[in-house]
């Protein structure tokens, strides 16, 4: 696949392409505001730093209506539970920044595991088609690369565009992604060695990326049984605003509610780190203090996701935990401590 | 698109208290389509979300066999707020089940092998299945000596007693069936069941046991089985955690990398080693 | 000497003194963040440690939420509203008085770092803190000077006790509060109309995602199970409705009347800046007029819902 | 409006307003039927979840009603009530929740006439709110054809 330019002067035409049939979503707002929300192709703004939340909730809505029953023994299926849809709709979004398509990625082979496929995920992520946008001015709390990504990372995206002075370069990734190119009129361009100049430098901006190689081949229990929890989770709130940042954090709680009429089985975002999160029916609970959550968290991210994942991490360095955590638990010092780990065991 | 969050609607067609304590009750279903049977094909081991309209989804393991055509059993214990709603619905109610969850027992793996199945309390519902299972005529030939322990603290506390006892009378099986003390009129035998299994274990060779019972009869169980010189790998159980999707996508239920309900729930000791004790 | 790296100092000094004398096990303190504009509460338990522990702005979270249930002695860092916080545990029991020490410090106020944010909108990747009443942020290609009174949090101020007068010591010279709180605010807020309020408060939370932060960062938020997780009955769904949010915010502040010492905690730990402290300032300014108590003045005043007088006034109640 | 029969959640201690509702019954006092009753063992025993909870799911109007300052059967649970009363009727009051909705009363097990002419007044002025429509929670959406 080739590359693509888009001038400057056709970027509306190149985003009403997108709208084409679609609903187009960008990040508009600023700071704590800023936000993925159905755009005007005119209104697209690229000068943002990353949406306050991840774009999981896209995919993943916190709270989602999965099924419903009614209880009118008068009527067909009473009590019976029926699948209220995946409500799926034809979205083009613009301005996902590479981690957090990194963690899509993530996310849906979860959702899409070795045994079962998620239809609510599915029918979702498979409508929508991922423009991500290229970070050239990464921000102070960032750390992709660290976490082997890239601001100019593909993973997870069907076209990343970057800009090219006050043009937009896009580089298609997926077929999906390049007949959305081709269709936007946008002409190609050999941008190849551009994209590297260009990564090259915003990598430079992170700084030399920290070396957590050695958490991967770790052994696990090593890593599990190390003392350094404690001290890493004295000081947690076990508030979990990490998990409901994170965009790679995918847990959730099914429950059900009911009115006078029936009920509807939802599904919610639920946290690691509540104490209710794994607690069986008899009081015993596997992870019963903010040491087991704490550590559960990190290693679930930087072992177990790995472990599972052909050594992908589950973190991608977004630093939104970093930034929003009230005690400023930092992700990257707690690689560290089990990079530390991980050598004084080998 | 296939949803795998949808119960299959099923009608209660009959409810046993199985325990005097009432805590205990075991719940036969019927499915309301019954194409729906074929669909939810299982071996014992496995598991499934009994879900309660309104109330929400427990996960139980199969107590039946898939060699018992027409209906499913799952018996339940009194516990929170789906079970104990369950103990107050009546036959002829509808809810629902999902699955079948999670990995089965490796039958297939055992073929030709002895088989010990131990089993303590309440926790003998995947057991059943498994020996309702291996009892086939037509499975049968296909496994070496198989023996049963089951204890529970007291004679009414026991489960499935009509079947354990017709399991007796049988040659192909060796049941040992125990209770903590002595009570009067109690044909078989006392005692707990680490003690008895160390007294009519079969030699390790050849030999896989079946462990499921609660945390305290596994933790002194299983030093028993080591001494007699069972191998960690022949060691078979069945772990249970908190769930709520049944699979591997919710993640409240992993042991480590493993999530107890879409890898496990049967791990052998050797796997469960080299796991955290987070069960 | 600049005023913070002279209390950095002394509580160093202090803390070195508290362990080896045997009068703390442990000193509750904050140490540098790791990005800008952040501290991270730090549990000092060698002389090595102790030279982490610092002063800053941004020393935000309340350290009196790590004190319920510790056992052994204790000291910890305290800003007024911390150390009238940790005096409230030890008269609700949740810490023996024997075992606490208090270092206290005489503060000026802590940073609101949206108001930084709204102020200079580029990454900022240094503060510079050397002034006494500025500070200064950097970026790439700038520098700007942010006077620390336009920053303040909004707890900070209206602060009356800044100074933490019952603490076993002060590290800094005693500073003036605020002139009382007069909850101009909330009394605006009152006297509009119910639909007006109503509105007021369902725009307030609307953001919210029942991520609970400012519960858990809430000193008195200490009970083993809370209402939140009580399953049987479940009193809040776990969806995001407005109405089972609302009940939790409103829960939140009933449980917090008479203790909440405005410490600002839960709205430094929200990570959608909502003003949560609006349900527990309603609640203060009630418990303030029909009792006239505030919490952590004394050691040994009786928290308000503990206790009764028969001619209490309740012209309501008919 | 006129036609609106609002339901009231009434929470009444068991020694007090509880018997006085009794008495009100036997002695042919009539009152509107727009309670629902919870007997609560003395209305210190009210949380105030209890209140949110019965507004949350649809109540137009609660009531709570004990002993007398001074009459508890156990002492003091009304005095300390009573100072629980003063922050959950300014809290609810402050958010927007119109005070007529919200009832305090004393009444002892020998008023049946007052028992009569507060059931009477707080009818009357929950019906003059009008349906609880800001402080509850929307009617769950089935989204299913059978029942539309």
């Amino acid at each position: 696949m080739s590359e693509y330019i888009v001038k400057e002067n056709a970027l509306v035409d190149f985003f009403k392409s997108l709208a084409s049939g679609r609903r187009l979503l960008t990040p508009q707002g600023l700071g704590d505001k800023c936000k993925l929300e159905e755009t005007p192709p005119d209104k697209v703004n690229l000068d943002f730093s990353n949406t306050h939340m991840s774009p999981k909730s896209l995919l993943f809505p916190q709270t989602e209506a999965l099924m419903a029953f009614h209880n009118d023994a008068s009527k067909p299926q009473a009590f019976v539970y029926q699948s209220l849809g995946d409500k799926g709709e034809p979205l083009a979004v613009f301005g996902i920044r590479p981690c957090d398509a990194k963690g899509l990625s993530i996310a849906n082979k979860v959702f899409q595991n070795d045994r079962f496929t998620d239809n609510y995920w599915k029918g979702k992520i498979d409508q929508a088609v991922l423009v991500g946008l290229a970070c050239d001015n990464p921000s102070p709390q960032c750390f992709c690369a660290a976490m082997g990504g890239s601001p100019f990372g593909e993973a997870g995206l069907d076209v990343l565009a970057f800009r090219q002075g006050k043009d937009l370069g896009l580089k298609p990734l997926t077929p999906k992604g390049e007949e959305l190119v081709k269709a936007s009129g946008a002409q190609t361009a050999n941008l190849a060695d551009a994209i590297k100049g260009l990564e090259a430098e915003a990598v430079k901006s992170q700084g030399v990326p920290p070396d957590y190689k050695g958490i991967d081949n770790a052994d696990l229990m090593a890593l599990f049984n190390d003392p350094h929890w404690l001290a890493t989770a004295e000081n947690c709130l076990n508030c979990g605003v990490c998990t409901f940042f994170c965009p790679t954090c995918h847990c959730f709680d099914i429950q059900d509610e009911t009115s006078e009429k029936g009920g509807v089985r939802m599904r919610n975002w639920d946290t690691c780190m509540s104490w209710l999160f794994t607690v069986h029916g008899t009081g015993h609970n596997p992870r019963p203090s903010k040491t087991e959550r704490v550590r559960q968290r990190f290693m679930h991210k930087l072992k177990y996701i790995p472990l599972k994942q052909d050594g992908v991490r589950g973190c991608t360095g977004c630093g939104r935990c970093v930034a929003m955590c009230p005690v400023n638990i930092d992700i990257r010092s707690v690689a560290l401590k089990m990079t530390q780990t991980a050598a004084s065991q080998a | 698109m296939n949803n795998p969050y949808l119960p299959y609607p099923v009608r209660i067609a009959e409810i046993r208290v199985e325990t005097e304590d009432k805590n205990l009750r075991t719940f036969k279903f019927e499915f309301l389509n019954p194409e729906d049977e074929e669909k939810f094909a299982y071996l014992p081991g496995q598991f499934a979300e009994l879900s309660v309209p309104g109330q929400g989804e427990i996960p139980i393991g199969i107590a039946s066999s898939p060699s018992e055509k027409g209906f499913v059993l799952f018996t339940v214990n009194r516990v929170g707020q789906v079970s104990s709603y369950m103990h107050n619905m009546k036959a002829g109610d509808v809810m629902g089940i999902r699955g079948p969850l999670g990995h089965p027992y490796p039958l297939d793996k055992l073929k030709g092998r002895n088989i010990v199945i131990i089993a303590g309390g309440f926790a003998v519902t995947t057991l059943r299945s498994t020996i309702t299972y291996l009892l086939q005529p037509k499975v049968r030939p296909d496994f070496g000596k198989i023996t049963f322990i089951y204890g529970a603290r007291s004679p009414g506390l026991l489960l499935y007693k009509d079947e354990w006892m017709a399991w007796e009378k049988r040659d192909d099986i060796d049941v040992f069936v125990t209770i903590d003390r002595e009570v009067p009129n109690w044909g078989y035998k006392v005692g707990f069941v680490p003690a008895v299994t160390k007294e009519v274990c079969p030699p390790p060779e050849n030999t896989s046991a079946l462990i499921c019972g609660p945390p305290v009869m596994i933790k002194f169980t299983q030093p028993v089985l080591e001494e007699a010189g069972y191998q960690h790998e022949n060691i078979i159980m069945s772990l249970e955690n908190r769930m709520k999707c049944g699979l591997g996508i919710c993640g409240r239920c992993n042991v480590g990398p493993e999530y107890v309900c879409k890898d496990g729930p049967v791990f052998t000791l050797a796997q469960l080693n080299r796991l955290p004790k987070e069960y | 000497m600049p005023a913070l790296t002279d209390i950095t100092n002394k509580i160093r000094e202090s803390a070195k003194k508290l362990l080896a004398s045997g009068q703390a096990e442990v000193v509750i303190g904050y140490r540098q963040g790791t990005i800008p504009m952040t501290t991270s509460p730090f549990f000092a338990r060698t002389a090595d440690e102790c030279d982490l522990l610092v002063w800053s702005n941004f020393a935000r979270i309340n350290l009196a939420n790590y004190l319920p249930g510790r056992a052994g002695k204790v000291a910890m860092v305290a800003k007024g509203c911390d150390a009238r916080s940790a005096i409230g545990q030890v008269t609700e029991n949740q810490i023996l008085k024997d075992n606490l020490y208090i270092i206290g410090v005489p503060c000026t106020g802590m940073i609101d770092t949206n108001l930084v944010v709204a102020k200079e909108a580029r990454p900022i990747r240094e503060v510079v803190e050397t002034a006494d009443d500025s500070i200064t942020v950097k970026g790439q290609g700038f520098s700007t000077d942010i006077k620390k009174d336009e920053v303040l949090r909004r707890n900070c101020k209206t602060c009356v006790n800044r100074t933490p007068k019952l603490a076993n010591e002060l590290v800094g010279q005693e500073v003036n509060g605020a002139a009382a709180d007069d909850f101009a605010d909330i009394k605006a807020l009152l006297a509009k109309t119910p639909a007006e309020r109503m509105g007021y408060f369902k725009d307030l939370i609307k953001d919210c995602l029942r991520c609970y932060a400012c519960r858990n960062a809430c000193p008195l938020c200490y009970c083993p199970v809370c209402f939140v997780d009580e399953t049987r009955p479940q009193w809040l769904g776990k969806s995001t409705d407005p109405m089972d949010t609302m009940t939790f915010h409103l829960l939140r502040g009933l449980h917090c009347a008479g203790r909440c010492t405005s410490c600002g905690a839960c709205e430094t730990a929200c990570p959608v800046n909502i003003k949560v402290r609006e349900f527990n300032r309603v609640m203060e300014l009630t418990v303030q007029n029909n009792w006239n108590y505030e919490p952590g003045l004394s050691w040994d005043q009786k928290p308000p819902l503990t206790m009764f007088q028969t001619d209490d006034a309740a012209d309501f109640i008919k | 409006m006129s036609d609106f029969e609002p339901r009231i959640v009434a929470f009444f201690c068991n020694w007090c307003t509880y018997g006085a509702a009794d008495l009100a019954g036997v002695s042919r006092l009539d009152y509107p039927p727009n309670f629902r009753v919870v007997r609560l063992p003395c209305t210190g025993r009210l949380n105030p979840k209890f209140i949110m909870e019965a507004f949350k799911r649809g109540a137009d109007g609660v009531w709570v009603s004990g002993c007398h300052p001074g009459d508890c059967h156990y002492i003091a649970g009304n005095y300390h009530a009573r100072r629980k009363f003063v922050l959950m009727h300014q809290l609810l009051e402050s958010i927007g929740v119109e005070p007529d909705r919200l009832r305090f009363s004393w009444i002892s097990s020998a008023e049946a006439n007052k028992f009569q002419a507060m059931a009477r007044d707080v009818v009357e002025h929950v019906k003059a709110c009008g349906p609880n429509t800001t402080f509850r929670k929307e009617d769950l959406k089935l989204g299913l054809a059978e029942v539309a």
